[in-house]
């Protein structure tokens, strides 16, 4: 029964990673890698991973494909001159990624690795593992991954956000801050009554 | 019986074709971006099989982490992509050669 | 470790540290920049005559010795040493910088402070080749005066400096650079960049090849050897008077002198299998390069050509000490051979600098090295005529001048090797007789050929004095060698005697 | 297994870095423009007071964090030279930045996050921790290269450079997962016991290790821009703003080092006959490529990239001998070559003006007749890159030449100094253009009023002729990092 | 009692004193200055010559042999400066300095408008030095050293006259036909060291013997004998400088130079060195009947055919330049007849008597205002009566006039060769040398009766404006004002060497050639004076009946009918002889065949190596198009970073491509 749920998602995971590669359109692309993500996340669930099975979703659907999306549509792509010289390619392309293939498998040698997985001992939790492991042995990388994160903030505010001159807009935070004596300003004006000679001087 | 040849098996295929991906989009800069979540994906595929077939945490730990960076990096890649775009005015990668030689 | 004297030391890094001085105190100002640099050149002068003073001839062996750790971790020391062929090299180098000095006072304006800097740099570095006791430090030595010389060209250089000096910076680096993989290779063998370790290595026959010519592409090149000689015409061509003289007369030497330490006690069942490769290539170079020499149109040309087929006698020197050593046994006739390529080495080192400080008194005047621009000049300068020809008769080899000493001996030596490679290296005597006195008849004598002939004015006294000084070391190694080869005597043997060791 | 205190105090240099980027990130949103120098200033004080924390621990090798965080010597010589090279390039940038509106506080932060990464990433002791390490320094540079956003080229070469770059780690990670299915463990020491003694567990396949070598040397190919993985270097040199070049030209190959190390040795120094094949393959096709592409710029930060390239097939070389010696001479090669490609690209930045970038060889036509000395600096730079004693470059080489002659690799050997001989001539034709061609202005050149540039480049320059002389000490700590 | 050796210094160095003195101070001591100090040092040197001479053969002085100081020491082999004094360097001691002190006397009057004055003084001073350092050699190195230095001086003299381009041509060609000479010598010279281990006269001649037998590879199969070889090299040593065919043709062309030195090297002494060199190897080349029989030959060959010309020459000069190499062409023969003693013999009378014809011509000249074509002179004897009686005494010694000095020498060199036991080498060079005899007193009537004798061929003219100093830039045959005899310091020297012209083969012939003046000296020396030596008077007597005598008259009788009463018989006889004239005027085409062969030819050679082999092969095919290419392969290397991502990425691929493949390469099993 797994066994067949292992292939249907596979199969839908590679036809699916393939259409990634090869749709003419961004947006169907990550379309079909959103759907890539599903499906992986289906077969992490046959190996009992919940927690990484839903935080793929979480974080990649959720998350990542979203901003995908959302740069493909605010940038505004045409499409179509982006898929000039496709097929001139393929065969090449084809041919290298075959080798590797073959290549791959032959040394990783998947004959010697059809093994069953070690039954779990009872009551065991996933996430309950992954959790200890994760504050116990990689407490570091753990903190380190928060300044990746950091980082990732820090460089992607600085390449995009931009203070674009010329534009005439308000700044509610200064408007508020003002005080009265800013609001103000008392200018002093000489009065009506001025011997001409002054008068002469401070029009020049 | 699902073996653990089976998801690396999967794995391998996945990566091929991610890498495939890389180098045969010709255009479009954004397709690329995603044939590497690919590649990521095969690399998760196989931490999480060797996790549960060899019952120890730290390959889904692994997972965990990669799956962390790869949002960064996706952050920062975009980024980069937007700003190319308001300097081109394109993402073909083929428009992509004012460095060379 | 050891310091027997500071000598060595002082007289390679007070140099160089003198024309950092040069560099910075000079300035722009050209003469005080000439008088520092003559100040400082004729100081280590002074320091280097108590080598020659201090040096016990009689033992040949190594003095003045300095040993301290350089560099640990791999073994280098920084080891100086001389015996009396070093000390002889170096009193040469020492000698031949004050009159480059000298040389340079008015024919060079242009960043003096520079030039002047340069060559006492390059002096230092000499000084260090010929002194260097550990292999790796004798590479630095040997690789780093290429720096200075390859500015020399290019900066005070002719119209093609930029070519030339290419061309002789990477031939040379190319030669070396292979000798540097021998030497590494040798130091994974014996753990050590001592020299008298390197000697006392046992190699097999095929590691004694690989070896002798990876030795033998950076010493060729640098000797330099047919056919990886033409390097030197365009680099001499090209050379500002100075360069064209310490290039002829100290750096050409290095090559010799590498075969001698390095090649020679190293690898000496190789060069006894090969000594006919180089015998045969000496020979060419002194029959061929004779007849390129002949029929050159530029005489700085001619000169650098006919370094060439002086430079074949100490390679040939050389060789056939080997051949002899270990074919016929004639000791004698070894020595003979090994002490005549290192005579020729100091005379060449007189007469090639002479000719180009003639050449270059010539270029001053006229700007112009073309033998056809000249003609008559005995006419306007007969004291310039008579050293011109005093020292073309040292370029043929003339009894009575340095220039036959070596010849001699090794022509002496190699007939008792062959008497076929004797009459070849004796074929010189015609040959470099045609080139070198066709050259003076072409340019000293005659009828004045043109205007600019008749306007040239004598030399004055610095030139006299250069030309002078140079004279005396030609006129007195000619009629008196003996002080030199006693110099080196004990040394020679010392080092042919080593020829005997059969290693693999 | 538990958390304790202790760690962090072994950690205390990164800890301190950690620490300090945050305060500046923090501090520099409060600054005006004109009080920018501030975040400059502190920037180097953190790396300094890094620096000073790493040297201060004299303490033996040890673990922490379960052994995710190695601390030794090879990790401190690396971290030393790491803080003190970006210190320096600091000190360099400065007036290149103010020049071209540059002078941000993200500039200073990212490059801090990136060397924090460096610096984990030496003292890495597990799997996870090179990946961290290595990505938080990468993607700080990606950044960094893109931080002129204006510029057409800069986003280009950072967009090659994050492709590229995110291509080599997904490929390196596979070769990580292979590594930890077939070894069952990512902690480095671990992988070298059980990769000793044979394939472990689930992997019974005798390759699958060496399988994910391949991807794990392509991943170290990648980082040091070894040929084919180099492609990525010469744009991203070129492309980026100068101040950036030298930043990501220095340090970055110190790391580099590290986690090669790090890698090969520490984790698969049992596959050493593997990967030192690689590693010549490799290091020959750099050597050629990079000698012979250089050849043909006329741009001289494309020049020095391509020079980067051959320079890095000659640290393999010293790689590739798989013994502490070998390691020795290669990270010794590392620290040669940054400060050798930091005098380089010091001296364009100083002659650097705004509007003028003087990245063109030919906007080095001479520079002997209008400013001497740096004249004089530059040419230490060229030669010693191009291994002529005494400088310093030269004892590199000849290090890892005999590295790798000791090895067996006398072919690499040897087609390392033919294309050394190549390679002289293009380092010569800047020395030629400096020294022997006629300048285009022949004021006397104007130099920027930038003093501590000035005297550090000066510094610069003159340490490749000293340490040519007197590089005992620093060969000595080398070996001494590696137990020798 | 036994000679000094400060005095033997002495002779040698004063020359070189005066030499420096006159060439350094030049300015300074001016032009008495400079023939004062050089004649002063050559006159000291002829004095204690004579000295020395004197205690050689009366005072009863042993033969002086000492090193001055070591040249250089190479292991155990050493060189020296140092003197061997026996009879026979006595005797060229004698004869050099004493020609050398005339020839010096001499110039005074003959160089006395030249503005080289005082160089020249330098130059012929250096000269005498140079020569009897050669003579007074203890060993080959000496030797060679003092051979060389005697070329020097001769190619500075030759190429006195600089601005002349005859001249300095064959000062070039001196030096070079020398040089090829000196190949042989050194080569000799090596040979001698490789088998004696030294290069000391004594040692060598003392070991001589162990040469025989020893034998070295030179060509072929058959291994030659080691004295055939040093010998034969040796003596291509003294071909170069004694002017033996084929090397000869230098000679000639040194009379470029000014007239004294004609007369002092390229006639009396320098010349006659390769003579001197052959006697003094001796007892080397005794053990070889190959090297002796190749002597005989090329001597006897010179001896005739260069006298040959001489017959066609104009230049009164040239004439005597054919003569003297005729002259070293018996003497040549002699060597090789092994009558080393009757060479040696010859070379000192013919010393005098050329000399004196040289001198005598160069007086000629003088009063001719530097003209030297004969067509042109004529019945001078009514101008120069002193010089004429000279020249008639020089050309009687010259031809073998009984009681001569020319003719016990030269009767003695005819003599040995006709006894010589060589075969068809004997036959060719008595053959050679009888005919000589005629050609001689041919050419040399011929020279006296178109100087002397018939009418006047030149013409006067008064009031042209004529400078001494320019050489040969007026019209042939005309001449500013008559000649007239030369003054006394030319006219002086004329005498006191005619005096021995007459006199000394009558005095020495007994003790030379038949009293064992030389000793061990020389070897063989007394093997000649077997015969019957009744008295040079006898021997005079002898010589008007012997074949000799009658073909010098012969020659004497042609030449005074051609040329004293039919003149117009000479144009007559070389248009009938067309060919043969022709054959003469050219030289042999000797000349010609070596400017072809030599010298364009070895420029063509060169040319052909430096365009062809450095520049061609070397420098463009192995250099320049390696880099040329290294740059093309970098163009096309550098196409593959295109730019574009894909093919950076691609070629990431390939990479792990290719190392995965090589590992699989690796591992399968």
């Amino acid at each position: 029964m797994n066994l067949i749920l292992f292939y249907v998602f596979a199969a839908v995971l590679v036809l699916a990673a393939l259409g990634v590669i090869a749709v003419k359109n961004s947006v169907h692309a990550a379309l079909l890698l959103v759907l890539c993500f599903f499906t992986t996340s289906a077969l992490w669930l046959l190996m009992q991973a919940e927690f990484l099975a839903i935080a793929l979703v979480l974080v990649y659907v959720g998350a990542v494909m979203v901003l995908f999306l959302f740069v493909v549509m605010m940038l505004d792509i045409k499409v179509e001159p982006l898929r000039e010289g496709f097929i001139r390619f393929l065969p090449v392309g084809v041919l290298v990624a075959a080798v590797m293939l073959a290549e791959m498998l032959m040394l990783i040698g998947v004959r010697s690795m059809q093994i069953a997985p070690p039954a779990d001992p009872a009551g065991h939790s996933n996430t309950a593992w992954l959790g200890e492991a994760l504050f116990t042995r990689f407490l570091l990388p753990f903190e380190i991954a928060a300044v990746i994160l950091t980082v990732a903030v820090i460089a992607a505010v600085m390449l995009t956000l931009r203070k674009r001159v010329g534009i005439k807009s308000q700044n509610p935070s200064k408007q508020v801050a003002v005080k009265a004596s800013e609001r103000v300003r008392i200018v002093k004006m000489p009065s009506a009554v001025r011997d001409v000679a002054a008068k002469s001087e401070a029009t020049p | 019986m699902i073996t653990l040849a089976h998801y690396i098996v999967l794995g391998a295929v996945l990566f091929c074709i991610a890498v495939a991906g890389v180098f045969i989009n010709r255009k479009n800069l954004i397709v690329l971006l995603m044939a590497i979540e690919l590649m990521l994906l095969a690399v998760n595929m196989n931490f999480v099989a060797f996790s549960r077939y060899l019952g120890d945490a730290a390959g889904q730990v692994f997972v965990f982490f990669i799956l962390t960076v790869a949002a960064a990096e996706s952050a920062i890649g975009l980024a980069i992509l937007v700003v190319l775009f308001r300097n081109r005015a394109t993402i073909n990668v083929g428009e992509m050669d004012e460095l060379k030689g | 470790m050891t310091s027997d004297s500071i000598l060595l030391s002082l007289l390679i890094w007070l140099p160089i540290a003198g024309g950092v001085l040069v560099s910075i105190a000079g300035g722009a100002n050209a003469n005080r920049s000439r008088w520092l640099a003559l100040a400082v050149s004729v100081l280590v002068f002074a320091v280097s005559i108590p080598l020659l003073t201090g040096y016990d001839a009689g033992a040949g062996t190594l003095q003045f010795q300095e040993s301290h750790v350089w560099i640990a971790a791999i073994g280098a020391n920084y080891h100086l040493g001389a015996d009396g062929i070093s000390i002889a090299l170096i009193l040469l180098t020492t000698f031949t910088t004050i009159l480059v000095v000298l040389g340079a006072w008015d024919a060079v304006h242009d960043k003096v402070n520079q030039y002047m800097a340069a060559f006492l740099v390059l002096e230092g570095l000499m000084i260090g080749v010929f002194a260097a006791m550990d292999a790796l430090l004798f590479y630095v030595f040997f690789e780093g005066m290429l720096i200075p010389m390859f500015v020399i060209i290019g900066i005070w250089g002719g119209p093609r400096r930029v070519y030339a000096t290419l061309k002789f910076f990477l031939y040379t680096f190319f030669g070396s650079i292979f000798m540097l993989i021998g030497l590494i290779y040798l130091y994974l063998h014996a753990h050590s960049w001592e020299l008298s370790q390197l000697t006392a290595l046992h190699l097999s026959a095929t590691q004694q090849a690989w070896l002798f010519f990876a030795f033998l592409l950076g010493f060729a090149i640098k000797v330099p050897m047919w056919p990886v000689h033409t390097w030197l015409p365009d680099a001499h061509v090209e050379a500002p008077t100075g360069g064209s003289v310490i290039l002829a007369a100290i750096m050409l030497k290095i090559g010799g002198y590498g075969f001698l330490r390095f090649s020679l006690p190293i690898v000496p069942d190789a060069c006894q299998q090969f000594a006919w490769l180089i015998i045969a290539l000496s020979i060419i170079a002194i029959l061929y390069v004779g007849y390129v020499a002949l029929v050159q149109e530029d005489m700085k040309k001619l000169i650098a050509y006919s370094s060439v087929a002086h430079m074949g006698f100490v390679t040939l020197g050389l060789f056939i000490a080997f051949a002899l050593m270990r074919v016929s046994g004639d000791t004698q006739a070894a020595y003979l051979g090994v002490q005549g390529s290192m005579v020729q080495m100091i005379s060449h080192g007189f007469v090639s600098g002479a000719m180009f400080t003639c050449v270059g008194v010539l270029y001053e005047r006229m700007h112009t090295r073309m033998i056809a621009d000249y003609g008559g000049v005995v006419n306007t300068m007969p004291w310039f005529a008579a050293f011109w020809v005093l020292f073309s008769m040292a370029n043929c080899g003339l009894p009575g001048t340095s220039g036959f000493v070596g010849e001699f001996m090794v022509i002496l030596a190699s007939f008792a090797m062959n008497p076929w490679i004797a009459a070849g290296a004796a074929f010189t005597l015609i040959i470099g007789a045609a080139y070198t006195l066709w050259l003076v008849k072409r340019v000293i004598w005659g009828e004045v050929t043109n205007d600019h002939v008749a306007k040239l004015r004598d030399i004055n006294p610095r030139e006299a004095l250069v030309l002078g000084l140079f004279a005396a070391g030609v006129l007195i190694l000619g009629v008196w060698p003996e002080p030199l080869t006693h110099l080196m005597d004990a040394s020679v043997k010392h080092i042919v005697d080593q020829l005997l060791v059969v290693k693999s | 297994m538990n958390f304790n205190l202790h760690d962090l105090i072994v950690l205390a240099p990164e800890d301190f870095l950690l620490g300090a980027t945050c305060a500046i990130l923090f501090i520099d949103l409060f600054l005006k423009q004109s009080q920018r120098a501030v975040t400059h200033w502190l920037s180097i004080a953190a790396l300094l007071g890094t620096l000073g924390l790493v040297l201060a621990d004299h303490d033996p090798a040890r673990l922490a964090f379960n052994g995710a965080y190695i601390h030794d010597t090879v990790a401190a010589v690396l971290k030393v030279f790491i803080l003190g090279i970006v210190a320096m390039v600091f000190v360099f940038v400065r007036r290149y930045l103010a020049e071209r509106k540059l002078f941000v506080g993200e500039f200073y932060t990212l490059t801090l996050f990136s060397t924090l990464g460096m610096l984990l990433l030496v003292s890495a002791g597990n799997l996870v921790m090179v990946y961290l390490g290595l990505e938080l320094f990468a993607l700080s540079s990606y950044a960094l290269v893109a931080i002129h956003r204006d510029s057409g080229v800069a986003s280009e070469a950072a967009m090659k450079y994050f492709v590229l770059g995110a291509l080599a780690s997904g490929l390196l990670l596979y070769g990580l997962s292979m590594i930890y299915g077939a070894t069952g463990t990512l902690d480095l020491a671990q992988i070298r016991q059980v990769g000793g003694v044979g394939v472990n567990g689930l992997a019974q396949h005798p390759t699958l290790l060496a399988f994910g070598l391949v991807f794990v040397v392509v991943g170290v190919a990648f980082k040091f821009g070894a040929a084919p993985f180099h492609m990525w270097l010469p744009d991203v040199y070129e492309g980026s703003p100068t101040a950036v070049t030298i930043f990501i030209g220095s340090a970055p190959k110190l790391a580099a080092f590290g986690m090669a190390y790090r890698l090969l040795d520490s984790g698969l120094g049992s596959l050493a006959p593997h990967w030192s094949q690689m590693l010549a393959a490799l290091a020959a096709l750099s050597l050629i490529i990079g000698n012979l592409v250089a050849i043909a710029q006329t741009n001289i930060k494309r020049m020095l990239a391509y020079s980067t390239i051959s320079h890095m097939g000659f640290l393999l070389l010293g790689l590739l001998n798989a013994t502490p010696s070998g390691y020795a001479a290669a990270m010794f090669y590392a620290i040669c070559y940054a400060f050798m490609t930091t005098a380089a690209f010091g001296v364009i930045l100083l002659l650097s003006r705004a509007g003028f970038e003087a990245e063109m060889i030919d906007d080095f036509k001479g520079l002997n007749q209008r400013n001497p000395w740096y004249a004089f600096v530059m040419l230490l730079a060229m030669f010693s890159l191009a291994g002529v004693p005494p400088l310093w470059g030269f004892f590199a080489k000849l290090l890892v030449l005999k590295a790798a002659i000791d090895a067996g690799f006398l072919w690499l050997a040897m087609i390392a100094i033919g294309m050394a001989i190549v390679g002289c001539f293009y380092y010569l034709r800047v020395v030629k253009a400096m020294y022997f061609d006629a300048p285009a202005d022949k004021s006397a050149l104007v130099l920027p009023q930038d003093l501590p540039l000035r005297w550090l480049l000066s510094i610069n320059g003159f340490a490749l002729i000293a340490l040519g002389v007197l590089w005992g000490p620093l060969i000595g700590w080398c070996y001494r990092a590696f137990g020798l | 009692m036994s000679l000094n050796p400060t005095m033997l210094l002495l002779i040698a160095l004063a020359p070189l004193a005066g030499a420096l003195i006159a060439g350094l101070l030049r300015n300074p001591i001016g032009r008495v200055g400079a023939h004062s100090v050089t004649i002063a040092g050559v006159g000291v040197s002829c004095v204690l010559s004579f000295y020395v001479l004197y205690q050689l053969v009366w005072g009863g002085a042993p033969t002086f042999n000492q090193n001055v100081y070591t040249w250089f020491q190479v292991g155990d082999f050493s060189t020296h400066i140092g003197f061997l004094i026996d009879r026979l360097t006595a005797l060229m001691m004698v004869v050099v300095t004493f020609v050398s002190l005339m020839v010096h006397i001499y110039t005074i009057g003959y160089m006395a408008d030249d503005p080289g004055y005082q160089r020249f003084f330098s130059y012929i001073a250096l000269f005498t030095f140079s020569m009897l350092m050669l003579v007074m050699a203890n060993n080959f190195l000496q030797l060679f050293f003092g051979w060389e230095a005697v070329g020097l001086v001769s190619y500075l003299l030759i190429g006195f006259w600089f601005k002349k381009p005859s001249a300095i041509f064959a000062n070039l060609k001196a030096f070079l036909v020398n040089r090829v000479g000196d190949f042989g010598f050194i080569l000799g010279i090596a040979g001698v060291l490789y088998f004696f281990h030294t290069l000391d006269y004594a040692t060598v001649f003392a070991h001589a013997d162990s040469l025989n037998g020893k034998t070295l590879d030179i060509l072929g199969a058959t291994p030659w004998a080691a004295a055939t070889v040093i010998c034969l090299c040796l003596f291509v040593g003294a071909m170069g400088k004694s002017a033996q065919v084929p090397l000869h043709v230098w000679l000639p062309d040194s009379m470029e130079g000014p007239t004294p030195i004609s007369a002092l090297i390229h006639a009396a002494t320098m010349v006659t060195a390769g003579i001197f060199m052959v006697a003094r190897m001796s007892p080397l080349f005794v053990l070889s009947e190959t090297a002796l029989s190749s002597v005989l030959v090329i001597g006897a060959t010179t001896a005739f055919f260069t006298g040959l010309i001489g017959i066609v020459q104009n230049d009164i000069k040239r004439v005597i330049a054919y003569s003297t190499l005729s002259q070293l062409g018996y003497m040549t023969a002699a060597l090789g007849a092994s009558a080393f003693a009757a060479g040696i013999f010859h070379l000192m009378t013919h010393a005098f008597f050329k000399a004196l014809l040289f001198l005598g011509a160069g007086s000629v000249i003088i009063a001719m205002h530097h003209e030297q074509d004969m067509r042109y002179m004529g019945g001078l004897r009514r101008y120069m009566p002193i010089t004429w009686i000279t020249m008639w005494i020089g050309t009687l010694a010259l031809v073998g006039m009984p009681g001569f000095a020319g003719f016990f020498s030269k009767d003695a060199i005819i003599e040995a060769v006709h006894e010589s036991q060589m075969g068809a080498a004997s036959t060719y060079a008595y053959a050679c040398v009888l005919l000589g005899v005629f050609v001689t007193a041919f050419y040399s009537f011929r020279l006296l009766y178109l100087t002397f004798h018939g009418k006047e061929r030149f013409v006067i003219d008064h009031g042209k404006p004529h400078g001494h100093g320019d050489h040969g830039h007026h019209q042939p045959g005309h001449l500013a004002h008559a000649p007239h005899e030369s003054p006394w310091v030319v006219t002086v020297p004329l005498i006191l060497l005619a005096i021995p012209s007459v006199v000394i083969g009558w005095m020495t012939v007994g003790a030379i050639l038949h009293g064992n003046y030389f000793g061990t000296a020389i070897s063989g020396a007394a093997e000649h004076g077997g015969d019957a030596f009744a008295g040079p008077f006898a021997t005079m007597l002898a010589g008007f009946t012997a074949p000799p005598f009658w073909l010098a008259f012969a020659g004497f009788a042609v030449a005074t009918y051609i040329y004293l009463f039919n003149p117009a018989l000479a144009d007559r006889a070389k248009k009938a002889l067309h060919p043969l004239w022709s054959l003469l005027d050219h030289k042999y085409w000797f000349d010609e065949l070596y400017q072809a062969v030599f010298a364009r030819g070895g420029i063509a050679l060169g040319r052909g190596l430096w365009k062809g082999g450095d520049t061609g092969v070397i420098d463009n095919i192995l250099i320049d198009s390696t880099s040329a290419g290294v740059g093309r392969i970098a163009a096309t290397v550098r196409w593959v970073q295109s730019g574009y991502l894909y093919t950076y990425a691609f070629a990431m691929i390939l990479g792990l491509v290719v190392l995965l493949g090589g590992l699989w390469w690796v591992v399968r099993v």
